[in-house]
């Protein structure tokens, strides 16, 4: 018989036949961006590919580099505001809230901070937080070619700016949060407005969700792709959904919980394989637990004549329109702040949230001036994209757009 | 309206999640595993199938059914116009006096704390008493600002704002987007701040 | 909060440990550099320490930085004047499973501005190394792949030391027929 | 012969389509334009290296595929009146046919435990 | 008058007719349908304000508008490429698209001296019989018919399968000729896609073909006649081959006209698609060529599995329930049962509508799926067509065998 | 005189066909990218002027939007970008980012991106809200139909410099 399979084959097995003949085919090198769909215009790939996998990637960030750090140490800690808003500009209340409560930290003012403007920090970071994931998730989708969902998800993020907007005056760049809290009050009857949207977006999840979840296309290219193991997870630094994907049970807001979240409940999702359908459905589950959490802020809101939205303090807040208006000393005090900025005292402090992509950073040191020294920002996404390069090793060209999707790279953040 | 929902009842379901772990910092959080569909359950006909139902429902919806019915949100931007909340910040102005004469008095407040310094200001000596100085010169460039709403919170004297409820035209050449003194007026009005008065606190109105 | 961790390493390296501060709750513990590998293995893999993340690398470049002097007016600190050098670069680690964190500095002059690598111990300082060297030209022996990352092969000096100028740019391309109208 | 009027018929229409672009558009050719668009990238290498063989074993699998199938068509036509008594069908076919369609199951069941079907 | 009949019967006439009056304004106004109907399901208005004047028709104008751009835009053909193969693969993706409608009977055969009268089936089958002047006035009345498809070959759908073979190699050659590596890719990607599927395409309809004996599409609508229950889809000979055999052709026919969720080899987000270098109406030609090949698959599915032109209950003479079938002269005529005599004129225009409306509902249902679902995965795309498609096709060859012989024995 | 006519007849209806059938490539780079998509979302719709599909290859595209900041860095994709594009092409230059750079004065962000291509249309806003994009899409139409682009004025000058490249031997190579 052994025979007879040489005479055939002209081979002992077939499996030395498959290993001796195999033409050694080239590896092509292809520019993948900046200009790419998949991309989001600010990475740059080159890949080396066999066929249609990926032997190296190597990943060039930076072509959004907006130099945040030296626009930040040129400002006064209130004109960086409008520069942190454009870190993750998908939600940028959280990185607003991140970069105050550093401010605040040096101050020492943290706990003097007025519990509305707490909770008003809280509320407009959680529907920040939904925005975010709203459009990492249907970005996803329409890079996956599931175009619909993305825009029914578009759908529910606009309900989502346009209160955002009353309540800040911009939809995207707010720069509503100040150190010592926030710039201005929610409009009256906001939070009814809010929690009727929250219901509709519920609706257009349940939609969402019927159309991806079980969709065997959509799993297939989701669950498997892109899978990172716990202890790499650690090593590359993954926090936020994408290290939870991974089962790293780590949470900002439930290890080192600021502001009111001691006082709030809610679920922290964890996935079991680390894989870009877990990151898909942490994210999904987060939305549903930031919206849990709007629910018991909106009971809970502090309202009433002597809750104050920003704090009362001279060195921090600016005086009172009217008594700038009105009286000297105010005037000068007003003056002082706007020309001088805000005296921060020397000392240096790394301050973290929860931000929509992970833990989001700012190390601050000052210097004692109205400028920030340096002005830092650990931005969870530039450390996932870190990440990307060996994750995406040895899957297919396809699959970049899954991972990259699910990272959420966000260039702002990443390229800060 | 807040306390009418059931959402908190998530757990009592008898297939809620599966919690992991219990924070210790706060015990109301808990750490859960997320629910991944059985591969069983997600099949090439079915799954296609319900994924279909729910955009045949729009479709249906949105075809057969009277404009107020569907789920359709489009607005016909030039014809219908999204009314601009109270606190949109758009286009800046100048605000007026009684006489009619700009508010500003060139205190350099606002391009001081424009991060874009998007604001130039030429002062010039006024023979008004009281108020030393006006701006000769006052102009934006709207390409350069950032719409922050910095210089709004910065002016001691409510002369500028961004609360016109418009926004910045698009333009064809640079130059056209420079907004001086006298288009800022225009877009302006007497402005409720009386110096001592009522109204000053304009943005303390919610 | 984790004072604990900067009494271990005060016991254990005592000379290593340059320094120690608690600020704003964080803790520092400025490192002699030659010592900085055999403080960092000992931090990762002592189980009661166990710094399994490695949040941030960066520097600070501490020229023309003011402090308030034993007056208390602020002035630009006089490097020379304070024997101190110029850059402090920092290592931001966190234990997930203790929960606390601590930041090593290194201090390097601008003649020398070297440390080790740590990538080997922590993945994610890959890139945040690369990102310290672009941006403050500490070049870091034993990186694996040293090169820019934000900024472009072209691009002369590092931009986040104070005295390069905030807007000296360096155009790859710029219209031909227009007229020189640069910034 | 109507089936090539017809092809001469389309390939005329595809024809005055660039006919009419050619003499319509505006034409300005810069070097740069001339460059294949790689993403706003500086092009590496050239398209025109020794790709995967997966590709062409894709080719020839389809080739044997299909020209087993090609086989099938006078079987499906004629399996009414494929038997030795004439007029009907008969177990004849249905035997032979199966055999064939075994065979070709086999060759499928290799290639796929080979794994040659696959994208790389 | 002759003359004008026997003009109209010539088949580059027909043709054209078919192509530019009815595929092309089809494939055309499917740009735009695709476009309202996509933002009808994503919430929104869609195309709707290209005018002329005060003309606006709901966005129609939108394709025209498409149409002159693309025509007026730079052609332009960049260095590095296969200038032949270039310039040839828009036309070879184009041209066969075209060509294959002619098998397609898209009406009832027309007797023109009838239109206003009632058919008479019987007189019809039975030929000319009789002396000659009853020959002759047979003759007459009937000879001048215009059969509603371009070509009858025996073949008939191997002709589609072997013309669409021609149509996707476009693809290939234009990823090829590009000189580009995204193109390339997509190239790729587009060949194996239609190898893949090719072959399925073929065996999923082997089945239908052993029961009814023929591969002309003419054939297979008169033989599944007027009454619904036996049309392609529902046949069901113990098992249901009709269902079975149309969700797998209807698969592997979405996949060979390369949409979404089989749209990998333009894949947008990943590879940028085998037309990247392609501008102006060279690239509108690929683009066409899709939504001609989507028309065309619904013809070819209302062909073999809905019945053709066929109304239900309409015969050739007007509505009929409950008939018998007689031979005569071997052909099939109905006769008997509840009777609605209709003039053959309306006939005609009920049958022509009835395939207008067949199309264009499976053009909106492919549109549907378009646009609902994500897109394949390369290998997954080829594992469905391969290890699903492939063997249930094969299997469903046997079943339908099996189920022929049964009932035969 | 009749030719003349019949050329700019063509020529009218060539611009009402560009007109409505502007097909963009976005070069979404920052935060005016969330600002596109909501353009593009149920709520704007930019579908309504036929202006909706996005094409990534610059060969297919009419309309180059720059979406973002453009750094310096991504300066020469955006030229090569500009330069691979079909005639008539147009620019529009969306936000404050991409029309002057801003409040990014420094030394990684480019002053705006009319540094690098020329601009048909600039939108201010930091990011333009989606009536500021429409708006500056309608501007665009009414210049396409009026053929009032940098694209005609443009082929005079690339005419020229290709002459002047043509006469130094630069096109020979």
């Amino acid at each position: 018989m052994a025979d007879l399979k040489t005479l055939v084959l002209g081979r002992k097995d077939v499996q030395d036949m498959d290993e001796e003949q195999e033409l050694p085919s080239e590896l092509m090198t292809i520019n993948m961006g900046p200009s790419h769909p998949a991309m989001h215009g600010t990475v740059r790939i080159v890949l080396t590919v066999d066929g249609e996998r990926i032997v190296k990637g190597d990943i060039q960030p930076g072509y959004l580099h907006r130099c945040f750090e030296k626009e930040s140490e040129h400002a006064t800690y209130t004109q960086v505001f409008p520069y942190t808003d454009r870190l993750n500009y998908v939600s940028p209340m959280i990185n607003n809230v991140g970069y105050a409560m550093a401010v605040e930290k040096l101050l020492g003012i943290t706990k003097d901070i007025p519990r509305r403007a707490e909770y008003v920090r809280v509320i407009v970071s959680e529907v920040s937080r939904i925005t975010d994931h709203l459009t990492c998730v249907g970005a996803s989708a329409m890079e996956l070619g599931g175009f619909t969902p993305f825009l029914y998800f578009l759908k529910a993020r606009e309900w989502l700016y346009v209160l955002l907007e009353e309540v800040s005056g911009a939809r995207l760049t707010h720069s509503y949060v100040r150190v010592g809290g926030v710039s201005k009050d929610l409009p009256d009857g906001w939070m009814d407005k809010l929690l009727a949207r929250l219901d509709e977006i519920e609706a257009v999840m349940v939609e969402v969700e019927t159309m991806l979840n079980n969709n065997k296309i959509f799993r297939d290219r989701m669950a498997g792709v892109g899978v990172f193991s716990k202890e790499d997870a650690i090593s590359f630094g993954l926090t936020g959904p994408v290290g939870r994907a991974c089962g790293i049970d780590y949470d900002v807001r439930k290890d080192f919980p600021y502001s009111i979240y001691p006082e709030l409940e809610f679920d922290v999702p964890l996935g079991t394989t680390g894989d870009c359908y877990d990151r898909y459905l942490v994210r999904v589950e987060e939305i549903k637990q930031s919206i849990r959490i709007l629910r018991q802020c909106a009971r809970q809101l502090p309202t009433g004549p002597g809750e104050r939205h920003i704090i009362d303090d001279p060195r921090v807040a600016l005086p009172p329109k009217r008594d700038a208006y009105n009286t000297i000393e105010s005037m000068i005090r007003h003056f002082k702040h706007i020309v001088d900025g805000i005296k921060v005292p020397a000392g240096e402090a790394y301050t973290f949230v929860e931000g929509g992509n992970g833990e989001l950073g700012f190390f601050i040191v000052a210097d004692g001036t109205g400028r920030p020294f340096k002005c830092y920002v650990r931005s969870p996404s530039f450390v996932h994209l870190s990440s990307v390069e060996k994750t995406m090793h040895n899957h297919l060209i396809a699959d970049i757009v899954p991972i990259f999707g699910m990272i959420n790279m966000i260039g702002g953040e990443c390229d800060k | 309206m807040a306390g009418g929902h059931a959402h908190d009842a998530h757990d009592d379901h008898g297939d809620g999640p599966e919690v992991l772990s219990v924070s210790d910092k706060n015990p109301r959080v808990r750490t859960i595993q997320v629910k991944r569909p059985t591969p069983a359950e997600s099949s090439y006909l079915a799954a296609t199938a319900k994924g279909l139902g729910v955009t045949l429902k729009h479709f249906v919806k949105n075809t057969f059914s009277r404009r107020k019915n569907t789920y359709i949100e489009t607005i016909e931007y030039p014809e219908q116009k999204f009314e601009y909340p109270e606190r949109f910040r758009g286009l800046h102005r100048l605000m007026h006096r009684d006489d009619g004469a700009v508010r500003c008095v060139a205190c350099m407040c606002c391009p001081t704390v424009c991060p874009a310094h998007c604001i130039t200001i030429v002062p010039a000596q006024t023979d008004d008493n009281g108020i030393e100085k006006y701006p000769a010169t006052f102009e934006i460039d709207e390409l350069r600002c950032v719409v922050c709403g910095l210089c709004v919170e910065a002016c001691p004297c409510d002369a500028i704002r961004m609360d016109t409820g418009i926004h910045a035209k698009p333009v064809e050449e640079r130059h056209e987007a420079i907004m001086t003194k006298d288009l800022l007026l225009e877009l302006g009005a007497r402005s409720t701040a009386v110096q001592g008065g009522e109204g000053a606190d304009w943005r303390g109105k919610k | 909060m984790s004072q604990k961790v900067l009494d271990a390493l005060a016991k254990k390296f005592g000379d290593a440990v340059e320094r120690t501060e608690t600020q704003h709750g964080d803790e520092v513990a400025w490192i002699k550099r030659d010592k900085l590998v055999e403080v960092a293995t000992w931090l990762r893999n002592d189980p009661a320490m166990a710094f399994d993340q490695g949040m941030f690398v960066t520097a600070i470049d501490t020229l023309d930085l003011r402090r308030p002097d034993a007056n208390g007016a602020i002035r630009v600190v006089d490097l020379e004047a304070a024997g101190a050098t110029r850059f402090e670069v920092c290592y931001q680690l966190r234990s997930l499973r203790h929960r606390h964190r601590v930041r090593l500095k290194i201090r390097v002059t601008e003649a020398d501005p070297r440390v080790p690598s740590m990538t080997g111990l922590w993945s994610s300082f890959i890139w945040q190394e690369r990102e310290t060297f672009d941006m403050y030209g500490i070049k870091f022996d034993g990186h694996p792949d040293l090169r820019r990352i934000y900024l472009y092969e072209e691009f002369v000096g590092y931009p986040l030391r104070k005295d390069y100028p905030k807007d000296k740019r360096q155009p790859l391309v710029r219209r031909s027929d227009l007229p020189s109208s640069e910034s | 012969m109507p089936a090539g009027l017809a092809i001469v018929c389309a390939l005329g229409f595809c024809g005055l389509f660039v006919a009419l672009a050619v003499l319509i558009g505006p034409k300005v050719v810069t070097p740069e334009k001339l460059k294949p668009f790689e993403c706003g990238s500086e092009p590496i290498g050239t398209p025109r290296g020794r790709y995967s063989v997966k590709f062409y074993q894709v080719a020839i699998l389809f080739l044997v595929f299909d020209i087993e199938a090609a086989f099938m068509y006078p079987w499906a036509l004629l399996y009414r009146h494929l038997s030795f008594s004439g007029g009907h069908v008969s177990l004849f076919g249905f035997v032979e046919m199966l055999i064939f369609v075994l065979i070709l199951v086999v060759a499928l069941a290799y290639v796929w435990r080979k794994k040659a079907i696959g994208w790389d | 008058m002759d003359i004008v009949y026997a003009i109209l019967d010539n088949a580059a006439l027909k043709w054209a007719v078919l192509v530019l009056i009815m595929v092309m304004p089809l494939a055309s106004l499917l740009t735009w349908a695709e476009r309202r109907q996509s933002a009808m399901m994503q919430d929104r208005l869609g195309p709707n304000r290209a005018n002329l004047g005060p003309l606006k028709i709901w966005g129609i104008l939108h394709f025209i508008a498409d149409a002159v751009k693309m025509i007026a835009k730079e052609d332009f053909i960049p260095g590095s490429v296969h200038r032949g193969l270039f310039a040839l693969a828009p036309i070879l993706a184009l041209a066969p698209v075209l060509v294959a409608f002619a098998i397609i009977p898209f009406g009832p055969t027309v007797y023109p001296h009838v239109m206003g009268d009632v058919l008479n089936t019987y007189q019809l089958a039975s030929g000319p019989v009789g002396d000659a002047a009853q020959q002759a006035a047979w003759a007459a009345t009937y000879d001048d018919s215009i059969r509603a498809q371009v070509f009858q070959i025996e073949f008939g759908l191997i002709f589609y399968f072997a013309i669409l073979t021609l149509a996707n190699y476009g693809g290939t050659i234009a990823g090829w000729a590009s000189y580009n590596k995204w193109a390339l890719l997509g190239g790729l990607r587009s060949s194996s896609q239609m190898m893949s599927y090719e072959v399925s395409m073929g065996l999923s309809l082997m089945g239908m073909f052993l029961i009814w004996g023929t591969l002309e599409p003419g054939a297979m609508v008169q033989l599944q006649g007027s009454e619904p229950w036996k049309w392609g889809v529902v046949l069901w000979p113990f098992v249901p081959l009709g269902l079975v055999a149309f969700i797998l052709f209807f698969t592997a026919a979405i996949a060979e006209t390369k949409r979404a969720p089989f749209d990998i080899p333009e894949g947008e987000p990943e590879i940028i698609g085998y037309f990247v270098e392609y501008s102006g109406i060279r690239w509108g030609m690929f683009f066409l060529a899709e939504f001609i090949e989507i028309v065309f698959i619904s013809a070819v599915i209302t062909t073999v599995f809905f019945g053709g032109y066929q109304v239900p209950f309409l015969d050739p003479d007007g509505f009929r329930f409950l008939g018998d079938w007689v031979t005569v002269n071997g052909q099939q005529v109905h006769l008997g049962g509840y009777y609605l005599p209709v003039p053959h004129g309306a006939v005609v225009a009920l049958q022509f509508g009835a395939f207008a409306i067949k199309v264009v509902l499976l053009c909106w249902l492919q549109l549907l799926i378009r646009w609902t679902l994500p897109r394949f995965r390369a290998d997954q795309l080829m594992n469905l067509g391969w290890k699903v498609l492939l063997p249930s096709s094969l299997g469903l060859i046997m079943v339908a065998a099996l189920a022929k012989l049964v009932s035969f024995l | 005189m009749g030719l003349e006519l019949v050329t700019t007849q063509l020529e009218k209806a060539a611009n009402w066909g560009r007109k409505f059938s502007l097909f963009s490539y976005p070069f979404v780079t920052a935060c005016c990218g969330m600002e596109f998509m909501s353009v593009a979302a149920p709520k704007y719709d930019i579908a309504r002027f036929g202006a909706e599909f996005p094409r990534f290859s610059p060969r297919q595209a009419d309309l180059l939007m720059i979406v973002g900041t453009i750094t310096e860095k991504q300066a020469p994709a955006l030229k090569r970008v500009y330069d691979q594009m079909a005639e008539p092409k147009w620019v529009i230059a969306f936000g404050v980012c991409a029309s002057t750079g801003g409040f990014y004065q420094n030394y990684h962000a480019t002053p705006g991106a009319d540094q690098i291509i020329p601009v048909d249309v600039y939108i201010p806003g930091c990011p333009p809200r989606p009536e500021q994009v429409l708006d500056a899409l309608m501007l665009l139409m009414s210049r396409v139909q009026d053929a009032r682009g940098h694209s005609q004025l443009r082929h005079k000058r690339e005419k020229l410099v290709l002459e002047q490249q043509r006469a130094a031997g630069a096109l020979e190579e």
